[in-house]
């Protein structure tokens, strides 16, 4: 097949973008006629600009980031959910070995974002305060934890797992705790004007899934490592428990919530609803 | 300061306000023309921002002052070693061929690769802040002024020599005077690189400051907020800068007025 | 080094500088080769030759800023080592620092030298500004002023010390005939009160012959040639008929 | 040039070389000194790292070329317009009083927030970055150019009234033989600045380039890879700088040998 | 304006300059004051007076680089705005570009006017640097001269040209006697080679008289009072005691 359809897609180097990257270098979109670009962002921010650029059909977000982006007229939609989990960590030092612990203690997170809002779902469910210290550069917030500066923070995988091996202590886990706010995110333009590209996107991306629940973690793990991420990844997928799921649905309840809570801390002023923001009719059936 | 002078530069010092005003003018047509042309929300309407700054006008000014204690107090120490190091390296040849390679090793390596470091080593509070700073801009101060410093007629140091001056004669009567120039140059430079680098030092672990003013915006996507930032932001600078080229005026009389 | 007076005694000879078979070249063809010369205390040496031969090069060695290629130099018996406090010297190029007013030019050589009363500093220049014309213009920078006076400056900083050696190149090349009489006179009586070395470099014979008790005159070749100055203090008629000839006599000299 | 004066230069070129080395050496002792105070993770063994290189040196030869090929067309371009618009507003007081206010404002204002604009009008590719990194030095270069020539003796420009010169011989004999020193200063800065700068350009939508290479191995936290991308960033620098030390030597004689 | 050949022709009046009532003040007290003054074609004339009195002020006038405060300036009848090409000006402060070898600096003035052959500039630069005997030194650069030397690379630069008006501030102060009059000589022969009117400084009084058809002399006033001089060009013997009586008569003048 030739393939004639085409999509740009904005990742970031997280677990989340692992099927995509697959995907692409497996071959699977070819195999469904599409032809993918992938952009890669080191930081959330350069990614939004991309999209405020309109530079890009899709991206890889939040439910937050796509109702911020809705509240400054660029239309995007969430499409489906994706694989990733947060973990809540305590410095070595700290002596902090469970959640509570962290009651009114220092926890450095990116504020307004995903990492907040599962950061405040814990401690809502556990019944405590904290004060957040802004770090958003990865290396910084993962430094200031192993030097003790901070108690807390909240991380994604596989640097998590990397934390937590230099002596961070485990207290979380967002999937363990079935928070999801992750989503894939395709403009309206995008879904559109190239529906089929959009759909052919998914069933390449559940291909990949599938392929990393069947293979042995050392046959891919190379590609990953050319994309940005730490060796450690292959280690994090092997010791994995849960089968990685292919694309789905984030649950109403569930988005409400975050609508919410994102309206709450002032970054929309409008209650978007479910059926403003989200299409998962591309998903494969 | 004879009375002439006095009102000589009183009548500098007006046209000094109606260069910041200008400066600000200027900026706001090149907006308004962005504006017109790109026509995409990440750059809004000068005139809505306006609209918007009451909504910040109070918040911004503890920002651009947090800021602005830090920014001095770098540039402040960066200048109290850079300006010393430069003239030192101009001066001895060992001394330059001991330290000019290694500033030159240093200089060009991203600075904020060091952030881990001085975050290790200074915690994340104000210190490290202002350290990373100072990192960011005393090796292009040393620069700077040892170029500058170089300049100086090499006959000039031979009338120093001729009385024996001490160093410190030396440096007040012949090198001071002569690197001034050299000394506001730099200034305006890292002026304007530490007020950019807020943008580092400003994005962790605090919550005042312009720099983490504008990320927040940024990264919130409230752009007329982030425009308001920066406008203040360009604001202080060009406030700053006329400071300086009144400073300048001043302390360097010789110089700009050289009619012969 | 505040040990000229007991040196002066100590140091019978009478000799203030002492050159020694002195040769130098900047990397090329040499300019100074091998110069013998004494330079007593107290008197005065009107250094002639024409230009480019090595004046300035001279000067610029017994103050101590050149260090001959060969040969040596002592001052007050002792080797000449870099340069000395005591060693007071008019560079040709003037070397006015563009930040300096007239008086703080003035001012400068006293601000070296530690420890003095600020008062008598002060009048102190502004009497030698006084005497050398300078008083009205002593708030101006050098580029505000006309080429005699910046070197009426330069002259100023070069007398305003207590120097046993005085180098002067060139001190009233941009004066008028008037003007650089009374500096002439300025200059005499100054070195005179110090009891100091005057070795000044002049194109101007007529000064050669009033300021310097011997006349000293470096040919193409970088040799000194030292020639007695009969006309030298002659009281009455300064300028009579026989310092004519002797002016003429040393141009041919020259040639 | 004559037989002589190749021969001084020939010599020249051998210290440098000493000197390229003493900068890697100076760094590595610091570094090594760092090492052993820190004792953490975040500062790798020099050793060690340098047993990692076998491991990236043939890719990191191409990110120095892609970063290098980046940096070369910006500092050319900014350079381009730098120094025309430096020069030019030293000589004309009207342009000066309407553009120095606007540089002033726009100089402080932290380039990346500009970002949004770039990648809008320009894309994702080497064009925005291109152009990013020109627009974060051009204004310092600006601001060196015109305080630099500010400092030529206004008797030198009375020389060229004199021949009525075109404004053309009047760069040609006069402006640019002077400015020369200040471009080879200002060129040392912006090249830092450039190099440092490649970290916010080379941050997004490439694969190629040391900024982009010492990024990734951060977020990576691969401590040691990141060492061997500063090291390799330090050494491009200091030849960078060296060859500007070698071309300032032999494009301004009149200088530095003056011993008079 | 390359029409001055036809100026010449057309002006019948034989007056290259005119200053009318013509005042300047640096913003203090008046410098030139009231003076009015015609420069004839192809004469020459030496402007002598106390050091700071103004005459670097009107030669820079003269020049076009200062405007009248009052007054006007016309040359070739024409008023004078701004410098002319065909206007030459050495300056007191010499002005070498530090970046320029002697060659270089007298060879500028000829790449200044376009169009011309360049093997023919080549030798006229290095006949001239002959003549100022500078042929060794062409490929120093000013820091490597003697303040003599660097004078006459200014000169070079100063006469290399085809100037109708010649403005020298002190173009031979730091210059020896001997080297002195071979330079005279030199600019007097260019001066009547191109037909040009010279207008010079100096505080040598023999130099003025050698020099100059007429002896501007520029008082404390900023008055400028016009002397024949009789001395001039007297070919057999250039300085007999008459000579010396005229050099006395303008000194009590000066006072
Ligand atoms: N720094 C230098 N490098 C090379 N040559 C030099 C340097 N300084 C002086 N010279 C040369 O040395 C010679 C003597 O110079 P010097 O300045 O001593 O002459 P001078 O007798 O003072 O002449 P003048 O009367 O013209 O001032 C000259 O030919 C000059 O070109
Ligand atoms: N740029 C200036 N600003 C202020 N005053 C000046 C300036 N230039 C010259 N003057 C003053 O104007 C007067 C005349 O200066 P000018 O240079 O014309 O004198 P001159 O006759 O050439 O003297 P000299 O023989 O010493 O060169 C001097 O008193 C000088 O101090
Ligand atoms: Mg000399
Ligand atoms: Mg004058």
């Amino acid at each position: 097949k030739q393939p004639e359809k085409e999509l740009t897609f904005g990742i970031l180097p997280a677990e989340s973008a692992i099927p995509i990257i697959l995907a692409k270098e497996k071959g699977f979109f070819e195999d469904e006629g599409l032809n993918v670009t992938i952009k890669s962002f080191s930081s959330p921010n350069d990614r939004n600009v991309a999209v405020q650029a309109k530079e890009l059909d899709g991206v890889i977000g939040d439910v937050m980031t796509e109702a911020a982006f809705y509240e400054n007229g660029l239309k995007l939609k969430i499409t489906s959910d994706i694989n990733e989990d947060f973990k809540i960590l305590s410095s070595p030092d700290s002596g902090i070995t469970d959640m509570k612990g962290l009651d009114g203690k220092k926890v450095s997170l990116v504020p307004n974002f995903i990492l907040e809002y599962i950061m405040d779902k814990f401690a809502e469910e556990n019944g405590f305060t904290y004060e957040i210290v802004e770090i958003p550069s990865f290396s910084g917030r993962s430094e200031a934890l192993l030097s003790n500066q901070v108690d807390g923070v909240v991380f994604t995988e596989p640097q998590a797992g990397m934390l937590a091996a230099q002596g961070a202590h485990l207290l979380g886990s967002s999937r363990d705790a079935g928070i999801k706010g992750g989503a894939l995110l395709f403009t309206e333009t995008a879904l559109t004007e190239k529906p089929d590209s959009v759909k052919a996107f998914y069933k390449a991306y559940n291909k990949a899934v599938e392929y990393m629940n069947t293979t042995k973690v050392s046959e891919f793990v190379s590609i990953l490592t050319d994309y940005q991420f730490p060796e450690a990844i292959g280690t994090y997928l092997s010791n994995l428990k849960k089968a990685y799921e292919p694309a789905g649905t984030i649950d109403k309840s569930q988005f409400e919530d975050i609508i919410k809570w994102t309206k709450e801390k002032g970054q929309i002023t409008k209650d978007y609803t479910y059926e403003e923001l989200t299409d998962f009719s591309f998903l494969p059936q | 300061m004879t009375e002439k002078i006095k009102r000589h530069y009183r009548g500098r010092r007006k046209n000094k306000a109606g260069e910041l005003l200008w400066g600000l003018l200027s900026f706001l047509l090149l907006w308004e023309i962005l504006y017109l042309t790109v026509k995409n929300h990440t750059i809004p309407s000068p005139y809505l921002t306006f609209l918007y700054f009451p909504n910040v006008g109070n918040r911004l000014i503890w920002h651009l002052l947090a800021s602005l204690a830090r920014v001095g107090t770098a540039v402040g120490v960066s200048l109290l070693i850079g300006v010393p190091a430069g003239i030192a390296l101009s001066a001895s040849k060992g001394l330059r061929k001991l330290f000019s390679p290694f500033v030159y090793f240093i200089y060009p390596i991203p600075k904020v690769a060091f952030l881990p470091v001085f975050m290790l080593l200074f915690g994340l509070g104000n210190l490290s802040k202002i350290l990373l700073v100072i990192w960011i801009i005393v090796f292009q101060i040393i620069l700077a002024i040892r170029d500058g410093a170089d300049q100086i007629p090499k006959i000039f140091y031979k009338v120093m020599a001729g009385y024996q001056a001490t160093p410190l004669k030396n440096l007040r009567y012949l090198i001071i005077p002569a690197i001034l120039p050299y000394i506001f140059s730099s200034l305006r430079i890292s002026l304007g690189i530490s007020l950019a680098s807020l943008f580092f030092a400003e994005n962790y672990a605090t919550k005042y400051g312009i720099g983490y003013f504008i990320l927040s915006a940024w990264t919130k996507m409230n752009y007329r907020e982030m425009f308001c930032g920066i406008l203040a932001l360009g604001l202080l600078g060009i406030f700053l800068f006329v400071l300086l080229d009144i400073m300048e005026e001043v302390l360097v009389p010789w110089s700009k007025e050289e009619t012969h | 080094m505040n040990e000229n007076v007991d040196q002066r005694l100590i140091d019978g000879s009478g000799i203030l500088a002492r050159l020694r078979n002195v040769s130098f070249d900047y990397g090329g063809k040499p300019v100074i080769k091998n110069v013998n010369l004494e330079l007593k205390k107290g008197s005065s040496y009107s250094l002639i030759g024409q230009s480019g031969t090595g004046k300035s090069t001279l000067l610029n060695l017994a103050a101590g800023f050149l260090r001959p290629k060969e040969g040596s130099i002592e001052i007050l018996s002792k080797p000449l080592k870099g340069t000395r406090k005591e060693t007071a010297i008019m560079f040709q190029e003037l070397a006015l620092f563009p930040w300096q007013t007239v008086y703080q030019a003035a001012l400068m050589p006293l601000k070296m030298s530690n420890g003095k009363d600020k008062n008598g500093m002060e009048e102190r220049v502004i009497k030698l500004l006084e005497e050398l014309g300078l008083t009205e213009l002593k708030d101006k920078y050098p580029h505000q002023l006309s080429g005699g006076e910046r070197q009426r400056t330069a002259l100023a900083r070069g007398l305003i010390g207590e120097p046993d050696l005085l180098l002067m190149d060139e001190p009233t090349s941009s004066l008028d005939t008037v003007t650089k009489e009374s500096i002439q006179e300025l200059i005499r009586k100054q070195q005179q009160k110090l009891q100091a070395t005057l070795l000044f470099v002049t194109h101007d014979i007529e000064e050669a012959l009033l300021l310097g008790e011997k006349i000293l005159l470096l040919n193409g070749e970088g040799s000194v040639l030292t020639i007695d100055n009969p006309c030298y203090l002659r009281k009455q008629q300064r300028k009579d008929l026989a310092f004519y000839e002797q002016c003429i006599y040393l141009k041919e000299l020259l040639m």
